[in-house]
């Protein structure tokens, strides 16, 4: 199995979530997250004082499938939350030694 | 009009039984007891804006600082108010009025150190303190808040830092014995009324006051950890509740209508309520002239207006207007307002570039705006003259300031006055109190 | 006592000789100068009743937009209200009252242009404007108010997509010239009060216009971005303070009494003040009528009550009243509000699904509600007829949903009024003014 | 002083004519219809005052209940007062004033069923329902909203686990019924006036009985899930905005001045607007007594200050000069109050000791120092005796308490009183009302 | 060393926490992040519009631990964090490749 | 390539990013987590009740780097983030399979 994580655009998320729905995922955790990169560092002002905003919110996607569903799961998530201007974000996918459904007991691919 | 006025005049010449024709009732000014009563009146209504006020500002300084001190912003602002409300009663009413009586004549009250005592229960006419007046318990309401309000200035500044004993215990000598002292000068019949100091509602003796106290503070205490970096370069360190700031901002804005009104001082009279009313119009018009000032200046200077400068411009508006808000116009008052919220978007960031860091912007808005609202008095006021008016600010500025220090220093000497560096960097309100303000939601 | 009474009765024996017998001291009316104090008095407490209004629109609205356009939101709300109260000094003020001296008989005041000017400081009762009335400066106080109200409904209704400058420009023109204009005709002796048109405290001078404005402005800024699916569903964009949704409720709710009982415009007689009683008790009662049929009514329909319906029901039972607040028993005041609490749950969604997208229910609630309110006054007052009141409706909605169209229109041509596509995504607060209203927390 | 008064008399003994030559123009008390309007004024702006205490409620449990339950926090505070409001309509009012008319005498009123009916509009002097009074309607509005304040109350204790419907149908029944009961007998004229018991504006008539009422619900309901652990230790449930709890505060407190000022019931004489006056500074200064006493005792307990128990000691200090803040020396009124910090200091926690869970500490403010308050009246005030101070205690207390236990007791049975144990831990919010307070917050 | 990682029910949190101290794991961390799963996907109105919802509120829990406890920390969270209703949650696996503790600098297992 | 997970104290966060950024690190994702270990565990007081604080505020580093700055990385927040007191947090370095830049599309180490 395969843990997959995307930091994306927050307005992407419901778009990826549908695409990824009808591609067959059938869970996945989302977090808000601050993120770093490129498209980090513009500045504001505050009261009159300058400041480097070196975060700008992303959503984090972490899901895990099987091993045969891995691509497919990138291609889907690169195809949807891409606007192609910076900051659309990063998919990084790591194996998964185990999983389990709490609920049931199921272990690995059932599980998923 | 023309014919109601004839029959007045009328009426009034035959003497009463002509009443009778009258169409409209009888005619003429309210009794002196009725008189004495709209006056009581207008105390209490005034009194309890002013109070709000402190609602205002525990609003406004919630607001502005970070999620990690609220609830010591909160503490602060309630206890204050509270030992304010206490100090007043065991010092400072008598050492602010000495009706008179005075140890050092015109400088310091023979009363000091005698509780404030109210009329009897069911007092009657003949009885009363001042019969050409008002009640004395009505009085002693509404002075009472403003002495509330010095301290209040105070909290904004040297938020996210100070201890909460210290400060508190500072509260109590700034409110029993500071600023009733320094006030008496003018409002106590002391030296400054003598000299003909002119400060209606009291920019230099309750805002500048305040300012001035905050400001002894501010440099004793230092700025925040990290508020300047390396390079010296000032730091945001953003509101967290701007909703909050801007509800506090109204609180203060619908107070100061009893806070300048009520200083009228009298409601019995046309021409008493008209004043009252010129006095409501002109705050309201100023506040607004330092709200769309400091709107558009903001915009210019940083591209993107700055809604912690508006706020801050209708409070400097509406301190700027406090010392003269009845013989402005309309538009002169909407004027000496605008100046109000200038000062303010070009002095936030002068303190900051000298380092002085003050959390909410209370200084320029009760010092500096106090300041430009003292100095603007002779422009509308023929009675007021720049050089006592110069003189009136500098006394009791000065006088607070150098008191204040002193009484910081000592405190800072004696128990020291700022939290620890762990602490600040938790957060007071874990390190201090152990208790959040927001504790469900997680913090970015 | 007992000297004085036996005294005011010889003095008055020979007028009232039936007065005589009354056992506790002087009788009879107040006096015309007493009158004109406590007039003037009821519109300084029900002006600075009606200003907190303006806090009780900023936090209603703060609390219904999203946490992204937080920041956005309430230095539009600061920011109307201090352009409102420059603009009716302005122009508004004598746009509004021509006192007779019209430029175009009952329809356009000849003092357009000039700036409202208050009595002159410590007037005598002999030099007032208006004997028979109250200060012109606690009337302009309380007048002032009503104006800045209309232009706070617009501000919830376009809320999180309209630039601010556009919308801070046709505040301008709203407050300083459409409602001024349109109010004339009705307060101002035009052509509407010439024809018997009957609206207490404006349920269609000031809501109605406010909701007029904002209608002409929704249909021309357009939805908000994904509020209709592609399905032409609605997306609920949920508020994200619920807390300060409620704080502004309640407080909209307390400047109403305020806003009704100092319509009645004179508080210096027995009739008079029982009469604003009456007023506060029906506008709370028609409160708690709407409050009621809301919760009732959403729960009903949706299975779960539905608070922000609650609160909107609450404000349309007070909207619903102000047209007639005087004459209605208390139980029909609770009726009146309560049509306007069904009102507001019935036509939320039906605006929806004409894709008008409000994004605080201001349209159902100050519109609608507004409309019902003004063709009930014949229900419980005899002097007003259905006729009339649709046509003061008509002229007043129509005339300020053209202007308001036109001027919005100008400026969508000259300037642009909606934000860009990206700045509505990321939020205005960040994209447009580049600060968070909640920096602290993350969201989700 | 002296002077003047010479003067006085003299012109008054030659009557009229003389007035002309009074510096100080006419004077003498308030004519009869003067007073009349005057304490019509103070029951008006009382009642507004009162009526933002309902505000102050909302905010204070809104802010100190878990954010997962704060939508239905708050739906119920606005559902209560609304309803109040028409149930005193309907029922209260006449069942609280009997005007002599007793069913069973000094018992329960005759007028047990008639709707409110208020003064006709315009009502001449001669006409009014009680010429040596007020206004109806303004009285009508004064005590409707003191009526609502039990009903607060309530909601505060059995927060976060009692069903939205069933407590709605109990306000329904305390508001309409039980309190206006209980309450006549004190202030209708009942028994307990009859026996000489003595409660100014409601330690006991009020806020002890609204607190009975909390005891009955909390006991039947029992705690939330988890609020007290298996070994019996207390789980702390956090307030999730101790900035909206801290408003709360405030509101109340400002609302407070109208609540114990009010009930002086007269403001057209001298003697009652100073006694008004003395009522507002005791008032004040009994909460910042109560407020500086929670300050320090819960820091000295628990080495840091608890910021609720400050909230709670400001608030316990208003209950304890309720029943009595005419008499007492502004000295007296802060021990007082004091008095009523240190009780919420210290019952607050035995009440978790008893497994009586009790969201917002209402039934220690508001029950346990009501009865504190209640029994003080005696040490500043001779007319009052201890034993007579019980008996109104346990009477009202008694029937409050035995009634609502009834009433929640049927509730229970019929439909429930209590949410599931899912909809419990899932929050209110969501599970009963599919809506978040803040949706757009990472909860932690 | 391996990385749990596990979406539990925000309530089974405490419960959770104290059954893994008594086992002897000694340190987390937990994210609030928004789940989807089977459970989600129900309905709601607000002001009259019906809307789904597509996540529900879950805790993630982030535990390194030694090889040889891995299994029975996955077995403490099954056990604790059941309550066999829909949305229980799941468990995964990862391998650890390092682990360093930033105070002392100790490495690996020593470092947990 | 490698993913670093790291928990550290929250006002260290600014200064570990500068530091990560001055030897070349382009991105990153940060959330703010709760933190449990040997640092948890004193106690308050609220309203008369003493209760346990088991979790502490900590920021949640994750970094994908290629595996030769790996250590580097490491070392960085090692030496950035310390200060000696319990506390300072930890470091977890785990395999990564892939990585994908949304925007281009570019994989791994052309996608960090
Ligand atoms: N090396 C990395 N490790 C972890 N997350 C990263 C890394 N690089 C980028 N990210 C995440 O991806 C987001 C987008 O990356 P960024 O460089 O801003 O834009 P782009 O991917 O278009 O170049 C960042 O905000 C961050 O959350
Ligand atoms: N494939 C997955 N990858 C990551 N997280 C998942 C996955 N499936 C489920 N989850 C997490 O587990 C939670 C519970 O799963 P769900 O399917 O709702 O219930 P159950 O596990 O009882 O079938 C989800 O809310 C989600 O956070
Ligand atoms: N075994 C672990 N797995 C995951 N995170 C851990 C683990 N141990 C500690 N942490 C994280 O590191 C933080 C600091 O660890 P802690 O034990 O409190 O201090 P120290 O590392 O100085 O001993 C914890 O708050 C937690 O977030």
């Amino acid at each position: 199995m395969k843990l997959i994580i995307a930091a994306i655009k927050p307005f992407k998320l419901e778009e990826v979530r549908e695409a990824l729905t009808s591609i067959g995922v059938r869970g996945m955790m989302v977090t808000e997250i601050k993120g770093f990169g490129s498209q980090s560092g513009h500045t504001e002002i505050y009261r009159g004082a300058e400041y480097a905003v070196n975060f700008v919110p992303k959503v984090k996607l972490e899901i895990v499938v099987k091993d045969d569903m891995a691509d497919q799961v990138v291609k889907t998530i690169e195809d949807t939350a891409k606007t192609e201007k910076i900051g659309d974000g990063k998919i990084f996918v790591l194996d998964v030694a185990q999983a389990v459904r709490v609920r049931t007991g199921e272990e690995n691919d059932d599980a998923l | 009009m023309k014919l109601t006025k004839i029959i007045t005049l009328a009426a009034v010449a035959a003497a009463l039984p002509a009443l009778a024709l009258a169409q409209d009732g009888p005619t003429g000014p309210a009794t002196d007891e009725v008189k004495w009563i709209l006056t009581s009146l207008l105390f209490l209504i005034g009194g309890f804006l002013v109070f709000w006020m402190a609602a205002g500002f525990a609003m406004l300084e919630a607001g502005l600082v970070r999620s990690k001190n609220v609830t010591m912003q909160l503490i602060k602002n309630i206890s204050l108010f509270s030992i304010a409300a206490i100090m007043y009663y065991l010092l400072g009413y008598n050492l602010m009025y000495p009706l008179g009586d005075w140890a050092i004549e015109f400088y310091f009250s023979g009363l000091f150190g005698s509780v404030g005592v109210l009329e009897s229960v069911g007092v009657g006419y003949d009885a009363v303190d001042d019969a050409g007046y008002a009640s004395t318990s009505s009085d002693y309401f509404f002075q009472l808040m403003f002495c509330a309000t010095t301290a209040s200035i105070v909290s904004g500044t040297l938020a996210e830092r100070i201890k909460l004993w210290p400060f508190l215990i500072f509260t109590a000598v700034l409110t029993g014995f500071i600023y009733p002292l320094t006030a008496s000068w003018q409002w106590g019949g002391g030296f400054l009324s003598e000299a003909g100091f002119s400060d209606f509602a009291g920019s230099t003796v309750v805002h500048a006051c305040g300012g001035a106290a905050a400001l002894a503070g501010a440099i004793l205490l230092g700025s925040r950890i990290g508020k300047y970096d390396s390079a010296g370069r000032v730091v945001p360190m953003p509101g967290s509740n701007l909703a909050l700031a801007t509800l506090g901002t109204f609180i203060l804005w619908l107070g100061w209508f009893g806070f300048n009104g009520g200083s009228q001082l009298a409601m019995g009279t046309v021409s008493d309520i008209a004043d009252v009313g010129r006095i409501f119009a002109n705050t309201n018009t100023a506040a607004a002239g330092g709200a769309v000032a400091a709107l558009i200046l903001s915009a210019v200077l940083y591209k993107k207006p700055d809604l912690t400068m508006v706020l801050n411009g209708a409070l400097a508006g509406l301190v700027s207007i406090t010392a003269e808000p009845l013989t402005p116009t309309l538009g002169s008052a909407t004027l000496i307002g605008a100046v109000g919220g200038v000062i303010v978007v070009l002095t936030v960031p002068m303190l900051d570039k000298m380092k002085i860091d003050d959390v909410v912007g209370a200084i320029p808005v009760h010092f500096i705006a106090g300041f430009w609202g003292t100095m603007a008095v002779p422009l509308t006021n023929d009675g007021a003259a720049f050089g006592t008016q110069l003189l009136g600010f500098v006394s009791i500025v000065g006088a607070t300031f150098v008191l204040s220090f002193v009484v910081f220093l000592i405190l800072k000497l004696i128990m020291g006055i700022r939290v620890s560096e762990e602490a600040e960097i938790e957060g007071l309100d874990m390190a201090e109190l152990g208790m959040e303000a927001y504790p469900d939601f997680t913090r970015s």
